[in-house]
């Protein structure tokens, strides 16, 4: 396929950038094996960027390997970032997880990323009905960081406020405890302790996570119903305040277990109570290593 | 509870750009404008042609509760003005002129209380049958002149400096009080009107009583108190050698102007000091006729000023 | 392998009369790795303590736990008993089966039940303690005193007296702070001056004080006993050891006009170079670069330099940076006066004739701008009636402060009296909400000012001040007689509120140490710890901590000075070691622990190998700085640290002890 | 006054029905300096309360980990509380602050996967509130009590 406009000021970037020396790697996207599929690229070498590439298939958030060793030994780093995705790269720099200085931010323009389970059924067209859940709310179609921006082609996503994203959470939140137990029990029955979830979090960095702690084990291991909703309570516990709702866990989940619906829950939670949007700002303290004399105290006897 | 509601952050409007985008910004006369103070809206009119703004009047307003609502019943106060707004907001506007003080204090406390009740918000609402989000910027007359349209876009409408002429500015109680609500100029020491009267290259005159009580409410009940203060006031500026006042109310106006003669009848001394509204003396620094701009519509003539105003140009 | 004792305590009937102890020991005897039960009548008598000592000898014990009273009456006890047996003290468990038990409990097989699961909880829990070794922090005995008012020069003069070195940093041109602008001090109305010059004097000779005016604390890191401070000594374009202070300079100075005196609160004029005041010490003058014609014009203007007999005048001086290491600080910087800008209807800054009370305070002084004749700064006529405001900006919780000022009552009746004194015949009038006067020989005071002096004091607000035939008409309330009043006044005089130092939230972030929504410091304890910061080490005095008085302040900067002598008669400084520990090898280094840690015991430190390259940046605990308060445990995700004494798998043990 | 009488007595009730009634076990996770020592108060004045709780002593309300709720649970208790120092009071200064953020939060989480928020308590509680210990554990153990048929969660085992 032709490289598009975007694509080539894509690869122009990349070039200038590798060649300056400014960066030794850019991680971008590439034309996947079918036409419906992009899949992450590392570019090392000039002559290679011209493989890169993006489109509303774009759909993984490529921040999750600024996490990585065999990405972190290259110093200096370029990337590839949709809206939802360099909120990932900010929060990572809050929380000194990488500085400022050594990330080049490319970051492109998006007014949707088509669900993968209908591109691969040949869908091509963005649209409310088949962009994620994260797309209809999004509000940074342009990244609030960038060193580099690339504009879109695509036409603006054109909300009719038909679709309803996230909509399980209000019928969710009605429910009475009972209900809710036995909701979220038969959708962690299914969970088989992969830890998909944690590795394509761009935010679960930690080297050893606390579920591989076992002096004590805080949360059983083997994959039984006490321990997975355990496992469960605890990433979401993990990632308030901090997850950028990228949904890169639910979609790696193997079972379906809708995990945005828990994060996007918490986002919403963390920010009528505390006004406070995780990955927008590099310079704002992270929620939860603050806190104000004011805060909410009515749970509290 | 939708989800992609509570995420999207209400946008606050910035007003001082996009002037020129018609239909922002909505105009609340209110009754004395169309009546006692007529000449408040003649003049105001003239000047937003000059300045090139264009205002639209809100569809169907009704009163703003000011003169006996808000002391007799308290969710009548906040639903008389919040119909108005709403209707202005549910219009696509952004913003509010209030000309009259009283107008403007009424709506901003209506919209001050909706914004930090929201059971009273609820109870409003429903009665009005019209949803408001307290999303405009309502404005009094200074705040609009300062704030919206701005001072370096004024002074380049004046064509006819007032240099020479000594203006004293009264401001009354209600363009700055109470402070929490109007977050506009400091409330004891007001000084935006005083900076208008600057632009138009007249003399702010500095004096004792800027915010002192004008009597107002006690004008039909007890004149005799209205007339000890308003004298305070009148007889303080003419100390201070001021040449006319300007004000931006009506009822500052209607005191001023309307009582001047029984107050100098009363304390036997002579005042001869003609109120303007702030907009008919901008329209004169602009060099609008002052016929246009209905000053020949005070009770206390503005002759001599004008005369004064005409040597001074020449 | 665990060799746990457990000691069922009766405490006579208190405990045995509702906990049935037999079973309680009964049950322990029964828990693995407890190889010895005991139940005694009085554990912490002698004999209790004898038994408890024979058996950790006998039985070889590798932990202990007492179900008896409450940790906070006898785990010191029993603690001191272990150690005593060469076991480490913090083997040492107690489940409170007294007042948590038998106290308020009354049926005795519940109550019993009860007890034995307490009892098993710290056997898990002792199981698992690890050796603390209390934390020893060497100490370098020199002191730094940050601020060089009366509270700053009083903790200095008496830190060096008791023998120790001390820095004392000022900002200003000269020490003196606040007190040494005042002209007499109540309540005995001794000169301000005669009393804090020689003071200032003796500071700045003291063999063991080091001064540094003009300077300013601009870094400070570390821990009780090894602070490292950066001070920037600022440029003074004045060679310190060569000046005499002999004034020729500022004599020559063409830049005399439009500076406004700081010192004389604007109400004269001083020159580009410039002293102070008279007394300042110490007597070098200073150059104001941001209005010298030397620098603003290019170099032409020199007339100072060459007006110098010694030549000490050197334009090109640049900032300096000292570096020092100290073991305690005392943070003592004062106050500023409250802004009173928001009282429009006071027309301060409008009204020439309306002034503040430090203002005030220079007309009246001798070395003031009128030389003690108190003059009205619009036309210099001598006032015969002055209105006195009292709380402009304090306890006014709309407009200013919540908080009362302290000294503004005191201060204010000084004033009146001493217009009385300097104007005979004069009248002054007091507007007041309260009279605050609660020290020796302060009401006394306040009466004779208005007896003997004829002051007369008005219950009630000011609502408004105006300008009237060049007389000042201030309208106000007197809310005892229930009147308006309105008085025409040649002078108004507003006791304008206290406020902590500008800047001085910026120093307590910088130093570790709390303070409070106005920025005054916090105190560690506000009753049984005043003059210690929450940070170890760090010492406060002063108005830095909210409003007081002289004679509070120099008390302030003498206990702050005592507590440092105390610390200092030690060569260590012992800490507990129940503190935060951190795990290097799984830590990440996303610093929320540092982001929660309310005592900055939490740092970066960088790995690395032996060839110097940096391997990872890990977090790293300041064992002088850590409370083990475990908040940074809470904040770790990989829980990467944890707090000795109260470890993550002594918690779960205890849980799981509790197993139903 | 009468309002404590009243509840005493009540209180007693409660223990002449026991025998064989709903018997939960509640864990009260506690900071040393504010609740721990309000409670040895309690004990100190020979107040009486229920005695189905069991107190883990902490620090800080800083160091409770919401692990240990979530342990609480699964371990078979039926209501857990969390105490400390009011605010403005903390022997650390801002510990109980962050707690109180990081509970906010997690409770929320927790009523969203279906635990009763009935059995999780929050309170403040100082050193000289002995009284208020003793109130707060009562109602607690009351409304526990009351409550045996929706004192499941997905923490434990069915």
């Amino acid at each position: 396929m032709a490289n598009t406009k975007t694509d080539e000021k894509l690869q122009k970037i990349a070039k200038d950038l590798l060649e300056s020396g400014e960066v030794s790697l850019i991680i971008g996207y590439t034309k996947g094996s079918n036409s419906q599929r992009m899949r992450p690229l590392f570019v090392t070498r000039t002559e290679d960027a011209d493989k890169l590439s993006f489109s509303p298939n774009a759909v993984q958030d490529l921040a999750v390997f600024l996490k990585k060793a065999e990405v972190k030994k290259f110093g200096k780093i370029g990337i590839v970032v949709k809206g939802c995705d360099e909120k990932a790269v900010n929060a990572l720099i809050q929380e000194y997880q990488i500085s400022r200085d050594n990330i080049k931010i490319i970051g492109v323009e998006c007014n949707g990323v088509i669900r993968q389970n209908i591109a691969d059924k040949g869908e091509t067209n963005v649209s409310e009905s088949t962009v994620y859940d994260k797309c209809l709310i999004c509000e940074e179609h342009i990244p609030v960081l960038y060193d580099f921006l690339v504009e879109s082609e695509e036409p603006k996503l054109v909300l009719s406020g038909k679709v309803k994203p996230y909509s399980e959470i209000a019928r969710l939140e009605s429910m009475s405890s009972e209900e809710k137990n036995a909701f979220w029990a038969n959708e962690f029955d299914k969970c088989i302790k992969c830890y998909a979830c944690r590795q394509a979090c761009p935010l679960c960095y930690c080297s050893r996570c606390i579920v591989e702690k076992n002096t004590p084990q805080w949360i059983d291991t083997n994959s039984e119903e006490t321990g997975n909703a355990q496992w469960n309570l605890i990433r979401a516990y993990h990632l308030s305040g901090r997850c950028i709702g990228c949904g890169e866990c639910e979609r790696a989940c193997p079972v379906n277990i809708p995990l945005m619906l828990i994060n996007e829950k918490m986002a919403i939670d963390v920010y009528n109570m505390f006004g406070y949007k995780s990955g927008l700002d590099i310079n704002a303290k992270p929620v939860f290593g603050v806190f104000s004399e004011n805060d909410f105290n009515d749970f509290i006897k | 509870m939708k989800v992609s509601e509570k995420l999207h952050e209400a946008k606050s409007g910035d007003n001082s750009e996009n002037l020129s985008a018609a239909g922002k910004l909505a105009y609340y006369p209110g009754c004395s404008l169309k009546g006692t103070s007529f000449e408040y809206e003649v003049s105001l009119l003239r000047i937003l042609e000059a300045l090139n703004i264009e205002v639209k009047e809100i569809p169907d307003w009704n009163c703003c509760g000011a003169s006996a609502a808000h002391s007799i019943n308290h969710n009548l106060a906040v639903a008389l003005p919040a119909r108005n707004l709403a209707i202005a907001e549910n219009g696509g506007y952004e913003s509010v002129l209030a000309p009259c003080a009283a107008c403007s204090n009424r709506l901003k406390s209506a919209d001050y209380e909706l914004k930090t009740d929201e059971i009273l918000k609820k109870k409003i609402t429903d009665s009005i049958e019209m949803p408001y989000n307290s999303e405009m910027s309502i404005n009094n007359m200074l705040e609009f002149l300062i704030g919206v349209v701005g001072k370096d876009k004024i002074k380049t409408l004046v064509k006819k400096p007032l240099s020479g002429l000594k203006v004293a500015s009264y401001y009354g109680c209600l363009l700055v009080r109470p402070p929490k609500i109007m977050q506009f100029d400091d409330p004891e020491n007001p000084v935006t009107m005083d900076e208008l009267v600057a632009i138009t290259g007249a003399e702010p005159v500095d004096y004792s009583f800027k915010t002192e009580c004008c009597g107002a409410i006690n004008s039909l009940s007890k004149p005799d108190v209205v007339m000890a203060l308003t004298g305070n006031v009148l007889y303080d500026i003419k100390k201070h050698g001021a040449d006319l006042v300007v004000v931006a109310c009506p009822l500052c106006h209607s005191n001023l102007d309307v009582r001047q003669r029984e107050i100098e009848r009363k304390y036997d001394e002579k005042l001869g000091l003609p109120v303007l509204f702030i907009t008919e003396l901008l329209g004169l620094s602009f060099g609008i006729d002052p016929k246009d701009l209905a000053i020949d519509g005070h009770m206390v003539a503005a002759d001599r000023v004008l005369k004064k105003i005409e040597e001074l140009s020449k | 392998m665990a060799r746990i004792g457990v000691f069922v305590c009766w405490c006579g009937s208190n405990i045995a009369g509702t906990v049935d102890v037999e079973k309680v020991r009964e049950e322990a005897a029964k828990i693995p790795g407890v190889v010895s039960a005991l139940d005694y009548k009085y554990m912490c008598s002698d004999p209790g303590q004898n038994s408890l000592r024979n058996i950790i000898k006998e039985k070889n014990l590798t932990g202990i736990v007492l179900a008896a009273c409450s940790p906070h009456m006898h785990e010191n006890t029993f603690r001191k008993a272990a150690a005593k047996e060469g076991l480490n003290p913090y083997f040492v468990e107690i489940a409170n089966i007294r007042e948590q038990v038998s106290w308020v409990h009354e049926n005795k097989e519940r109550a019993t039940a009860k007890a034995v699961d307490l009892m098993k909880m710290m056997v898990e829990k002792v199981k698992r303690d690890k050796p603390i070794e209390d934390v020893r922090v060497p100490l370098n005995k020199k002191a730094l005193v940050i601020g060089g008012g009366i509270a700053g020069i009083q903790a200095a003069l008496d830190i060096a007296n008791g023998g120790v070195e001390v820095i004392l940093v000022e900002k200003e041109p000269s020490i003196g702070g606040k007190m040494i602008q005042l002209d007499e001090t109540f309540p005995t109305l001794d000169c301000s001056s005669c009393i804090m010059t020689p003071k200032m004097v003796e500071a700045n000779q003291h063999p063991n004080i080091k001064l540094y005016t003009y300077s300013e604390v601009e870094d400070i890191s570390g821990y009780i006993g090894n602070f490292k401070i950066r001070i920037k000594k600022k440029a003074r374009s004045v060679i310190e050891k060569d000046c005499t202070g002999c004034g020729e300079c500022w004599n020559a100075c063409p830049m005399h006009k439009n500076i406004k005196s700081e010192f004389n609160v604007n109400l004269s004029e001083r020159t580009a170079i410039y002293v102070p005041f008279p007394q300042a010490v110490p007597l070098v003058p200073v150059l104001d670069r941001s209005v010298c014609l030397h620098f603003k014009k290019g170099g032409k203007c020199q007339k100072c330099y060459d007006a110098c007999g010694p030549k000490c005048i050197n334009f090109d001086l640049q900032d300096e940076i000292i570096e020092e290491t100290v073991g305690a600080i005392v943070a003592s910087t004062g106050y500023d006066l409250m802004d009173t800008s928001m009282y429009g209807e006071y027309g301060y800054g409008k009204y020439k004739d309306v002034v503040s009370g430090l203002q005030f305070e220079r007309l009246l002084s001798a070395s003031g701008p009128t030389e003690g004749v108190i003059k009205r700064p619009s036309d210099g006529k001598t006032p015969q009636t002055i209105v006195f405001v009292q709380c402009v900006g304090s306890r006014d919780p709309e407009k200013g402060v919540p908080y009362c000022s302290k000294v503004c009552c005191m201060y204010t009746a000084k004033h009146a009296k001493l217009f009385a004194h300097k104007v005979h015949g004069s009248q002054s009038y007091v507007f007041y909400i309260d009279i605050r006067s609660t020290s020796k020989g302060y009401e006394e005071f306040v009466r004779s000012t208005m007896e003997q002096d004829g002051a007369i004091y008005l219950r009630g607000r000011v609502s408004k001040i105006y300008e009237d035939d060049g007389k000042l008409i201030v309208k106000g309330a007197d809310t005892l007689s229930g009147n308006q009043v309105e008085i025409a006044a040649d002078m108004v005089v507003l006791a304008t509120g206290v406020i902590p130092k500008q800047g001085s939230d910026k120093l307590a972030q910088m130093l570790g140490i709390s303070y409070d929504k106005y920025g005054f410091f916090t105190e560690s304890h506000p009753k049984l710890r005043p003059a210690e910061s929450s940070t170890a080490g760090i010492f406060l005095a002063g108005m830095a901590q909210g409003p007081r008085d002289i004679p509070e302040s120099v008390v302030s900067g003498s206990a702050a000075a005592s507590k440092i002598l105390g610390l200092f008669s030690k060569n260590e400084y012992e800490v507990e070691g129940t503190i935060a520990n951190v795990n290097e090898s799984t830590c990440v280094a996303c610093f929320y622990c540092q982001r929660v840690c309310a005592y900055n015991a939490i740092s970066k430190k960088e790995i690395k190998d032996r060839s110097g390259k940096l391997i990872k940046v890990v977090a790293n605990v300041n064992p002088g700085l850590c409370t083990g308060c475990g908040a940074c445990v809470n904040a770790c995700f990989s829980k990467s640290i944890d707090v000795k004494g109260f470890m993550d798998d002594q918690i779960y043990a205890e849980i799981k002890a509790l197993a139903i | 006054m009468e309002d404590k009488d009243l509840k005493k007595e009540n209180h007693v009730d409660v223990k002449v029905a026991e025998a064989g009634s709903y018997d939960p076990r509640i864990i009260a996770f506690v900071c040393n300096w504010c609740t721990y020592s309000g409670a040895d108060l309690a004990g100190t004045s020979r107040m009486k309360y229920s005695d189905n709780v069991r107190v883990i002593k902490l620090p800080c309300t800083g160091r409770i980990d919401p692990l240990f709720i979530v342990e609480a649970f699964k371990k078979g208790a039926k209501g857990v509380l969390v105490s400390g120092c009011h605010p403005g009071d903390c022997h650390y200064t801002s510990g109980n602050y962050h707690s109180r953020r990081k509970y906010a939060t997690f409770r929320d989480l927790l009523g969203y996967f279906g635990v009763d928020l009935d059995r999780v308590e929050f309170s403040w509680v100082s050193a000289s509130e002995g009284n208020k210990w003793v109130s707060v554990i009562n109602e607690f153990t009351d409304k526990i009590k009351s409550m045996p048929g929706k004192s499941t969660d997905i923490f434990t085992k069915k």
